[in-house]
C-alpha cells in the first residue's frame, strides 16, 4: 500500500496538521511516511499545503506531481489541484464555500459541507477533521485508534482535552462520507 | 473575485452612500501620500512597519523630495519596503543597509538617501556598520524599527528584546545572565559626534504618529543642509510574534518597551545650529 | 458658531481589520464589521454618525487607506423658500 | 531494546541529533529555512544534556565562535542558510587551515543574493569546492532523508575528530521542513574526545609544551609545508570515507546522478522509466568530498549515459564529467532558485537525452 | 602623441588607472599585499578627478557600499586579498543577483587561513566556481603583466557596464608588489554611463517607474527565471569575451597551461625546454570565466600531452580536463602557500612527466 | 654568530663583572614573568606591545593561573603574541578575537580566557563583536591596544586616528568630515550593562605601567568571581608607523592622544560588589 | 642608615635600543652604547655606578630584558680583625 | 641584451631602490624592465632582496633562481645567493663587514669595500650607490646618464640635494672596480 495525497488550504485552516496526523498515525503503524510543506515567507494568512505519504514500502520522492487523493480546503485549492489527481483517484473538498467544483469525471470526487457542519459542532476549526475523516472513510489505511493516537501527537497537551470534540469531528466526517456517497 | 464577494461589496458602498456624503474632494483633509503605493503590504494585521512607511512617504510629499530621495530597505520584515514606495530604492544585505546608503550617498552627494532598519538588522549582524556609519557622520537620515524582535525570520530574539521577555530563541525569556541586556543602540549613538540628531519615537496612538512624522521630516530636513547622519528610532510592536491582536500589541508595548526605551529627543541641534 | 462635520471612507478591500483605528477613534465610531472581506479580514465599518473628521483613525492605520473628510457646517444664510412643490424646498448658501 | 522512532522535522531531528550525540555548544544565527535548529536547541538541549546555545550576534560571530569552541576540543556546530554560510567562508577557510573539528549544516535556499527561501543545491561549489580562500577541504556530506540528517549528525562529529577537519552537512530547505520518521540513536555522554589535549586549548599543563591554535606561517615553505600536510590528509580521506548509494544499478543501461534530497525524486523517475522499459538506475553520492570518482567511473562499461540531476545550473555535474572523462556523454538537467524538479519531468528528460534507445 | 611610460608597482598602476578610467568611486580596507591600491588613490585621485575614496570599517562595510554605488550606476571598484575576498562573498552573490557593475579586485596571497601575505592562486575556485551562494558568475580577468593590470582596470569597468555583471581581476601579491614599465592610457572623464537610468537608483524622474535594486524574489518561479536570465546572460558572455594568449604554441608537442604571472614563469620553462629538445608551448587563459574549453580543444590533436601548473593544489587544472574529456593526458604540478615556482622546476616536471619524448 | 661579535659581547661581559657584584639572585628584585618566554619578540624597537603582553604575563605568574588561562591574539601586529606567552592560545581571524573568546569560554567556563586585541581590529572590522560581547558581559578580559595606526599593514588610518593626523591613508592629515571623528569605544562599551569594568591605562612611563598591569591584575580577579567583562584599553605608541623613535613617540602619545583619550577608569565596581 | 644600592643585567642581544629605559631612569644611569649588536641595535649600557635598583627601566622595558637587583646595605657590626696578613681583614656581620 | 641581476642585503641598505634605479633607468633607454621585491611580514631590519631583470627583449618570467649578477650587501646574502650566480656570471659584494668571502671559481667574484668608502664620503646611506657604481663599470648596460635620470625618479623631490652626493658615490664605485681588478 502506498497512498499520496495532497492536503492544500488557506493558512490557518489546518491543513498542515491533516498530514501531520496521518503522518504520525502511520509512524504508529510502522509505515514509512513523508510529510512536506509548502513553506512560504508570510507570517500570516495566505495558502498552504503539504504532501504526506503513507506507505508500506521505503518512500523514494517526498516530492510529487500527481496524487491518489487530493484534499481541496478552498476554492483555489480545487482549481490548483484538480488535475493532480490521478486518473482512479479521490478528491475530497470543503463544498459549502467552494463555488466551483471539480468537474473531472476520471476520478472519484467527494464534497464535504464540512464548513457547516464545523458550525454544527460549535467550533469551526474542527472543519478540518471533519474532511480528514471523511477521507479515512473513504481510504481506510489506517487504523481509527492510530489516528486518533496521532491526533495526540499533533496538538500540544493543554489542547488535550479537545480530542474528544476532535474525535467527534472526525466521526462526522466518516458519517457525512456515507450521507454524499450513499 | 467571487459572486458572493461582489455581492456584499455592493452593500456596502450603498451603505456608505445612502446618506448626503461630505466625501467629495473640496472637504479631504487626510489620504495616504502620492509618494506610497496603492499595492497592498504584505505586513501582519497592526504592524507598526506600515505606519512607518506612510511618514516616509508623507514627508517626501511634503518636502516635495521624491525624484531626489533614495531608499535602502533592509533584510527583515521590510525587505519589501520598494514594493510600497514610489521612489528608487535598493535593497541590501541583511544588517549592512548603512554600507548601502553611504555608498550611494558618496556618489550621490547632492540626493536625499535614507536606510530603513529592523533591530535584527541595525544592531545586531549591522552593528559595525551601523555604528561607523553613524560616526563617519554619513549625511544620510536612518530609520530604526525597534519592535524587540526578529519579525521577518518568525519571532526570535533580537538584541533589544527585553529581559524576560519570551521569544522562540528565548522560549524561557530572556535571561540575561546568558544573553547579556537588551541593547539601548540608540543611546550609544547619540553620543557620537558624527551624529546630529537622534530621536526616539513611536506610531501607537495620534499624538506619537505626529511626532513620528516630525522627527523624519527633519531628519530629512537636516540632510538638506548637510549637518550629518539624523537617527531616527521608532519603537515598533509585532504583534504576530508578540503573539498578541495588535491592540494588544500597543498596549504591550506601552507598558512594558516604553519604559525600557523611553521616547524622546536623545539629541536636537544646537539652537545656533539650526 | 461653525459645526464641523466629518467623515471617512476606508479602502476595505486593504483593511486588515487590526481595529488599531477603533481604539484610536475618540468618538468611537468605528468597529469591526461581522462580515469579512476577499482576503478574510473584518474590515471596519462607521457605526456612529458622529466623526469629527479628526483623522486620528487615519493616523494610526497601518495600511494607509483612511481618507478623512471634514466639513465645517458654517452659518448659512436663507435665500428663499420654494413652495409649491411636492416639498417645500429650502435655498441656502453658506456665508 | 525498542527502537525510538519519531516523526520529526529535518531541521528538529538535527537538533536532537546534535543533543543526542553528546554534543558541547551549538552557536548559530536565525536565517530560514533553518531557524528550527536553534529554536528547538533553546527549548531542550541545556535541560538535556547542559549543551551550550549560544544565539550569536551574526553568522560571522557564530562561525568565529566556533573556531574558538572548536579549538577547545569541544564538539561544536552551527548551521545556517546560503547567505548566511557566505558570510562563514572566511572563518572556514581559518577553520580548515588550523584544522579543527567542528559540524557546519547548510540548509541551502535559493540563491544568488536574498534569492527565495525554497530549497536549492546551489552551494555545492561553494561547499566543495572551495567557497573561501586557499587549498582547503570540508568533508561534506549530503543527506537525502531526515533519517540521514539524523545519523550525518553522529557521523559527522566522528569524522570532524577522527581527522581534525571541518565537516559539512549539505542539506536544503525542504529537507529541513519535511517530516519523515526517524530512529533516533541513544543518547551519548558528552565527553572529551581522546587526544585532544595534544593540540586544543584546554590550559597549558606543566607536562606539556602550549598549544597555539593558528593558521598563520608566514614563512612561505612553512606554509606550504601546512599545505602539504593538509593536502596528504585529504587524500587520506579520498581513500578511507567515500560513502554512496546505488539504486537500481544493477542493470543499469542509464545513470542518474544526484545528491540529496533530488536523488530520490530521481529514484521516483528511474522507477517510472523502468516501467517504461528503460533501464535507468540512480547513483546518489552521500560524500561530496571526497568525491565517488573511481565509483562513477566504474559504470562506465555498463551504461550508455548519464543525466546528472541538480537544484541549480550545473555544479557537481562537473564532478561527474571529471569522473568518467569523455568515456559516456554527460548530460545535465536543473532547476533553480527554489524549484523542485519533479519525477515526471526527469522521466521525460530522460526520454529526450537519450531517445529511441529503450532497453 | 608620446606614449605615456612609466615604471610601476602593480597596486599602484592599478589605482591610476582607475582614476585614468574615470572611476568614480573606490572602497576598500587595508590588506597586504595590496595596501598600496588605497594609499595611492588617497593620494591623488580626489585631486585629479574628484573621485570618491573611502576607507571602510570592514571588507564587508566596502563591497556593500560598492553595491550600493553600483546600484547608483556608478563606477565603483574595490580591492582586497583573499580574507578578505572571502568576507565579500555573501556581498558578491547579492551584486551578481542584482546584476550590478564593478571592479574587484583579489590580490591573491597564500591561504589557507591566515597563511602568508606572499603571491598565490589559492582562490581560483573561489572567483571561478563561485565563493559566495547560489548560482552565479563573475567575469574573471587574470593579468600577468603590469600592463595588464592597467589594461583590465579599463577593460573591466567596460565589461562591468557592458554585460552589468561584477568584474574579478585575479591577481597575485607578486604582481602587485612588483613594478615593470607600463604604458599608461590617457585620463578618461568621469561620465555617466549611457542606459543606467534604466536600472540605477539615481532618483525616480517623472517619466519613468521607480528603479529597484534586489535580489530577493520570493517565488520560486519568479526567482528561476532570474537565475535562467543570469545563466543566459552567463553563455553570452561565454560566446564572446574569451581572451587568451599563446606561447610558441604553432609547432608546440606539449602544452604548459598556468595563468597569470606563472604562465610568465612558465614561458621560460618553455624556452629552456625549447633549448633541450622539447617543443613546448604555453597557453595562457586571460579570462577565466569565460574559459576558453573549446580553443584548449582544438589543441588535442596537435599535442601530446599538457602540464598545467599554478600556486595552488590544482585548481584550474579541473577546467583544463574539462576542456579536453580525456583526449590527451594532463598534468599538474602546483607549489603553495606563497611558494613562486621556478622556470627551472618546472622544466623538470615537463621532463619528469614527458619523459623519453623529445621532440 | 659571527667571530667579531663574540669578542665584543666577551668585552662586555667582563665589564660587567670587572667590580664586586651585586647581581646574585638574592638581591634580585625584577626579572621578566615566567610566563613570558624568552623568544625575541618581533615588535619594532619600542612599541608598546612589548610591555602589554609582559604585563599580561606578570598578572597571571602573581595569579598562578597560567594552567588555566587561554589568550586570544587578534590579527595585528600582536599576531604573533602566543609565540611570546606561555599558555595555551588561539590566533582568531581580524576583529574576530572577542567572538573566539566567547566560544572558548562558554565551553570552558572555569578558565581565564583574555582577548588581546589592537584598535583597527577591535573598533573597524570587529566594532560588531566587541560591541555584543561586552553587552552580553562576557566573563573574559578583553586588553584593547589602541594606538592610533594599523601597525601591522604599514600604518593605515585607525577608527582612533586623531583628527589631523597623518597616516599612509589619510596623507593629509585625518578629515574628520570625510572620515569621521576618533572613535572613543572604550567610552561607549563602559556604559554597557554588561561591562564590569573598564579602564584606559598607557605604559609610556613607570607609574604608568605600574597602574597598567594593576587595571589587568583587576580584570582577571573579576574574571574569577564571575563578575562579567572587564576592558583595559592600553594608550599605545606606534613609534615605526607615527614615523617618530620610540622616545619622540611616546612623547607625542603624552601630549595628543593622552588629552583625547584620557587615562583613568570609566567604570569600576561599586564598593559592595568588590 | 641603610644605604640602598642597585645593578641592572640587560639581556644586551635582545636589546632593540629604543633607549625607552634611558628616558626612564631617574639616575640618568644608563645611555646606548656605540656598538651595536647582532641584530644591529645601538644595546644600552650602564654608564653610571648609581643605580638604585627602582626598576623604572624594567618596568618600560618592551622587551622585558632587564633584570634589577636591589640590596640594601644594612648597618654592619664589627666581630674582629684579623691582622698578620698582607693586609688586615675585617669581618663584620650584618644585623 | 639580458641582464638577470639579485640585489640582496640587509632591510635599510637600500637594496630596493638600487633595482628600482636600474630598472628606470632602462625605461629611459626603452628597455623592457622588471622589478620583483622579497617583501616579509616585518616593518623594520630583517632581510631584503630584489630581483631586476633588464632586457632588450621582452622579459618573462620576473622570478628567477639563476642570475647574470648577483649582488650582495651582507654575510647572509652572500651565504645564500653565491650559488645562484650563472656559471661565467658576476658576484659583487661588499667586503669590508663580510666574514666569510665567496669561493666559486667558475665566476667573476668582485669585493667592494663599499661601507669603508661610504664612510669616508661621510654618509654610510650612500653604499649602495658605490657598490651599484662598481656593477655599473663592471657591465655597462646603461649610459651614466640614464642611471642619473633613475635616480631622480627612486629619490624623493625633498632629497634631490642629495642627488652630487650619490653621483659622487656612484663613480666612487666605478674607480674602486678598476682599483680592485686591476
Ligand atoms: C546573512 C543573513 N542572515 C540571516 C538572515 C535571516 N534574517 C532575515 S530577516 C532577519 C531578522 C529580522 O529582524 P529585524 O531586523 O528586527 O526586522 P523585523 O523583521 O523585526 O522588522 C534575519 C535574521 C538573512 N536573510 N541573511
Ligand atoms: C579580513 C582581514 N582584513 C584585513 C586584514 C589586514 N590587516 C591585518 S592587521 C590589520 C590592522 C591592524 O591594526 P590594529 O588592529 O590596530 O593592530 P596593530 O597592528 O596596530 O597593533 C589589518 C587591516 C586581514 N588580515 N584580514
Ligand atoms: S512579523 Fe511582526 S514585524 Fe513582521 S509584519 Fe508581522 S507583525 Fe510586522
Ligand atoms: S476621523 Fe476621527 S472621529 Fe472620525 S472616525 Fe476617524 S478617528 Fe473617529
Ligand atoms: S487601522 Fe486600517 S487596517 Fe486596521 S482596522 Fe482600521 S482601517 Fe483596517
Ligand atoms: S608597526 Fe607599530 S604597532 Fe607594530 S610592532 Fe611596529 S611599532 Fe609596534
Ligand atoms: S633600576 Fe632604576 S636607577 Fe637603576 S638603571 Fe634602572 S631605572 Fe635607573
Ligand atoms: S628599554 Fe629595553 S629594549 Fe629598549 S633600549 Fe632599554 S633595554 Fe633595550
Ligand atoms: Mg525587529
Ligand atoms: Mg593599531
Amino acid at each position: 500500500m502506498t497512498e499520496e495525497i495532497i492536503i492544500s488550504g488557506f493558512g490557518g485552516q489546518g491543513v498542515l496538521s491533516m498530514g501531520q496526523i496521518l503522518c504520525y498515525s502511520g509512524v504508529v503503524e510502522e509505515k514509512d511516511v513523508s510529510w512536506m510543506p509548502s513553506y512560504g515567507p508570510e507570517m500570516r494568512g495566505g495558502t498552504a499545503n503539504c504532501i504526506a505519504i503513507i506507505s508500506d514500502q521505503k518512500i523514494s520522492s517526498p516530492i510529487l506531481t500527481k496524487f491518489d487523493t487530493v484534499i481541496a480546503l478552498n476554492q483555489p485549492s480545487i482549481d490548483k489541484f484538480e488535475s493532480a489527481v490521478k486518473p482512479g483517484g479521490l478528491l475530497i473538498y470543503e463544498s459549502s464555500t467552494a463555488l466551483n467544483p471539480p468537474t473531472r469525471t476520471d476520478i472519484e470526487i467527494v464534497p464535504i459541507e464540512a464548513a457547516n457542519e464545523a458550525t454544527k459542532l460549535e467550533n469551526p476549526k474542527v472543519m478540518n477533521m471533519i474532511i480528514l475523516g471523511a477521507f479515512l472513510k473513504k481510504k481506510p489505511i489506517l487504523k481509527f485508534d492510530n489516528v486518533l493516537a496521532g491526533l495526540g501527537k499533533v496538538l500540544p497537551e493543554r489542547y488535550h482535552h479537545l480530542i474528544p470534540l476532535n474525535e467527534k469531528a472526525l466521526r462526522r466526517g466518516m458519517e457525512l462520507v456515507e450521507e454524499v456517497t450513499a | 473575485m467571487n459572486e458572493k464577494r461582489m455581492i456584499e461589496e455592493e452593500k456596502h458602498y450603498e451603505e456608505v452612500i445612502a446618506e448626503e456624503s461630505i466625501c467629495i474632494n473640496d472637504n479631504l483633509v487626510y489620504e495616504k501620500p502620492d509618494t506610497l503605493l496603492d499595492t497592498p503590504m504584505h505586513y501582519c494585521p497592526g504592524c507598526g512597519h506600515g505606519v512607518a512607511h506612510r511618514l516616509i512617504a508623507e514627508a517626501i510629499d511634503e518636502l516635495d523630495i521624491q525624484e531626489d530621495t533614495i531608499g535602502v530597505a533592509p533584510v527583515g520584515c521590510s525587505v519589501f519596503a520598494y514594493n510600497y514606495l514610489n521612489i528608487d530604492m535598493s535593497e541590501a544585505a541583511h544588517g549592512r543597509a548603512s554600507a548601502v546608503a553611504t555608498g550611494i550617498k558618496r556618489v550621490l552627494p547632492e540626493k536625499y538617501v535614507f536606510s530603513y532598519q529592523g533591530d535584527g538588522d541595525l544592531a545586531a549582524i549591522g552593528t559595525g556598520e551601523t555604528l561607523h556609519t553613524c560616526n563617519r557622520g554619513e549625511n544620510i537620515l536612518i530609520v530604526f524599527i525597534n519592535n524587540g524582535i526578529y519579525g521577518m525570520t518568525g519571532g526570535q530574539m533580537a538584541p533589544t528584546t527585553l529581559e524576560g521577555m519570551k521569544s522562540t530563541t528565548t522560549p524561557f525569556g530572556r535571561d540575561v545572565k546568558i544573553m547579556g541586556n537588551p541593547l539601548k543602540i540608540t543611546e550609544l549613538i547619540a553620543q557620537l559626534p558624527g551624529v546630529y540628531y537622534c530621536t526616539r519615537v513611536a506610531v501607537n496612538n495620534p499624538k506619537n504618529v505626529r511626532r513620528a512624522k516630525k522627527a523624519i521630516l527633519n531628519g530629512f530636513q537636516y540632510q538638506k543642509r548637510e549637518k550629518g547622519l539624523s537617527f531616527v528610532e521608532i519603537v515598533s510592536n509585532c504583534p504576530s510574534n508578540w503573539k498578541m491582536t495588535p491592540v494588544e500589541s500597543n498596549k504591550w508595548m506601552e507598558e512594558n518597551m516604553f519604559s525600557f526605551y523611553p521616547l524622546g529627543d536623545l539629541k536636537v541641534p544646537e539652537k545656533e545650529d539650526e | 458658531m461653525a459645526k464641523v462635520k466629518g467623515d471617512i471612507l476606508i479602502d476595505i478591500e486593504k483593511c486588515k481589520g487590526c481595529e488599531l483605528c477603533v481604539v484610536a477613534c475618540p468618538q468611537d465610531s468605528l468597529e469591526a464589521s461581522r462580515k469579512i472581506n476577499n482576503k478574510g479580514y473584518h474590515y471596519i465599518v462607521k457605526i456612529e454618525d458622529n466623526c469629527t473628521g479628526c483623522m486620528n483613525c487615519a493616523l494610526v492605520c497601518p495600511e494607509g487607506i483612511i481618507k478623512v473628510y471634514r466639513k465645517v457646517d458654517k452659518k448659512k444664510v436663507h435665500l428663499a423658500t420654494i413652495s409649491n412643490v411636492s416639498k417645500d424646498i429650502n435655498i441656502t448658501v453658506s456665508e | 531494546m525498542k527502537k525510538e522512532l519519531k516523526l520529526m522535522k529535518g531541521n528538529e531531528a538535527m537538533a536532537e541529533a546534535a543533543i543526542r550525540a553528546g554534543a558541547d555548544a551549538y552557536f548559530g544565527y536565525p536565517i530560514t529555512p533553518q531557524s528550527e535548529v536553534l529554536e528547538y536547541l533553546t527549548n531542550f538541549a541545556y535541560q538535556k544534556t547542559g549543551m551550550v546555545i549560544l544565539q550569536a550576534e551574526s553568522e560571522i560571530a557564530a562561525i568565529n565562535m566556533i573556531y574558538g569552541a572548536a579549538g577547545a576540543g569541544k564538539k561544536v556546530m552551527t548551521s545556517s542558510s546560503s547567505p548566511g554560510i557566505s558570510l562563514m567562508q572566511e572563518g572556514i577557510s581559518y577553520i580548515a587551515c588550523a584544522e579543527l573539528p567542528c559540524l557546519l549544516v547548510n540548509v541551502v535556499r535559493g540563491g544568488p543574493g536574498l534569492g527565495t527561501i525554497q530549497p536549492s543545491q546551489g552551494d555545492y561549489y561553494q561547499s566543495v569546492k572551495g567557497g573561501g580562500h586557499g587549498d582547503y577541504k570540508m568533508i561534506v556530506l549530503a543527506p537525502s532523508t531526515v533519517q540521514e540528517m539524523v545519523d550525518y549528525v553522529k557521523l559527522g562529529f566522528d569524522l570532524a575528530f577522527k581527522w581534525r577537519n571541518p565537516v559539512m552537512m549539505l542539506t536544503d530547505g525542504a529537507l529541513g521542513q519535511m517530516m519523515e520518521k526517524v530512529e533516533l540513536f541513544e543518547q551519548l555522554p558528552r565527553e572529551t574526545v581522546n587526544g585532544i589535549e595534544k593540540w586544543a586549548t584546554i590550559g597549558k599543563t606543566k607536562d606539556r609544551e602550549r598549544n597555539v591554535i593558528t593558521s598563520l606561517h608566514i614563512q612561505p615553505d612553512k606554509m606550504e609545508e601546512i599545505n602539504l600536510h593538509l593536502q596528504a590528509k585529504y587524500k587520506k580521506i579520498e581513500e578511507e570515507e567515500i560513502r554512496f548509494e546505488e539504486f537500481a544499478m544493477e542493470d543499469a543501461e542509464y545513470m542518474i546522478t544526484a545528491f540529496g534530497l533530488v536523488a530520490r525524486i530521481c529514484q521516483k523517475a528511474a522507477m517510472l522509466a523502468r516501467e517504461k522499459g528503460f533501464k535507468v538506475g540512480v547513483f546518489r553520492p552521500q560524500t561530496l568530498f571526497p568525491f565517488p570518482y573511481k565509483q562513477i567511473d566504474s559504470y562506465t562499461k555498463q551504461i550508455k549515459g548519464i543525466l546528472d540531476v541538480e537544484m541549480n545550473a550545473g555544479q557537481m555535474v562537473e564532478d561527474i564529467r571529471l569522473a568518467v572523462n569523455g568515456k559516456v556523454p554527460v548530460e545535465f538537467h536543473g532547476r533553480m532558485g527554489g524549484v523542485v524538479p519533479s519525477p515526471e519531468e526527469i522521466l521525460e528528460k530522460i526520454e529526450e537525452k537519450f531517445v529511441g534507445v529503450p532497453a
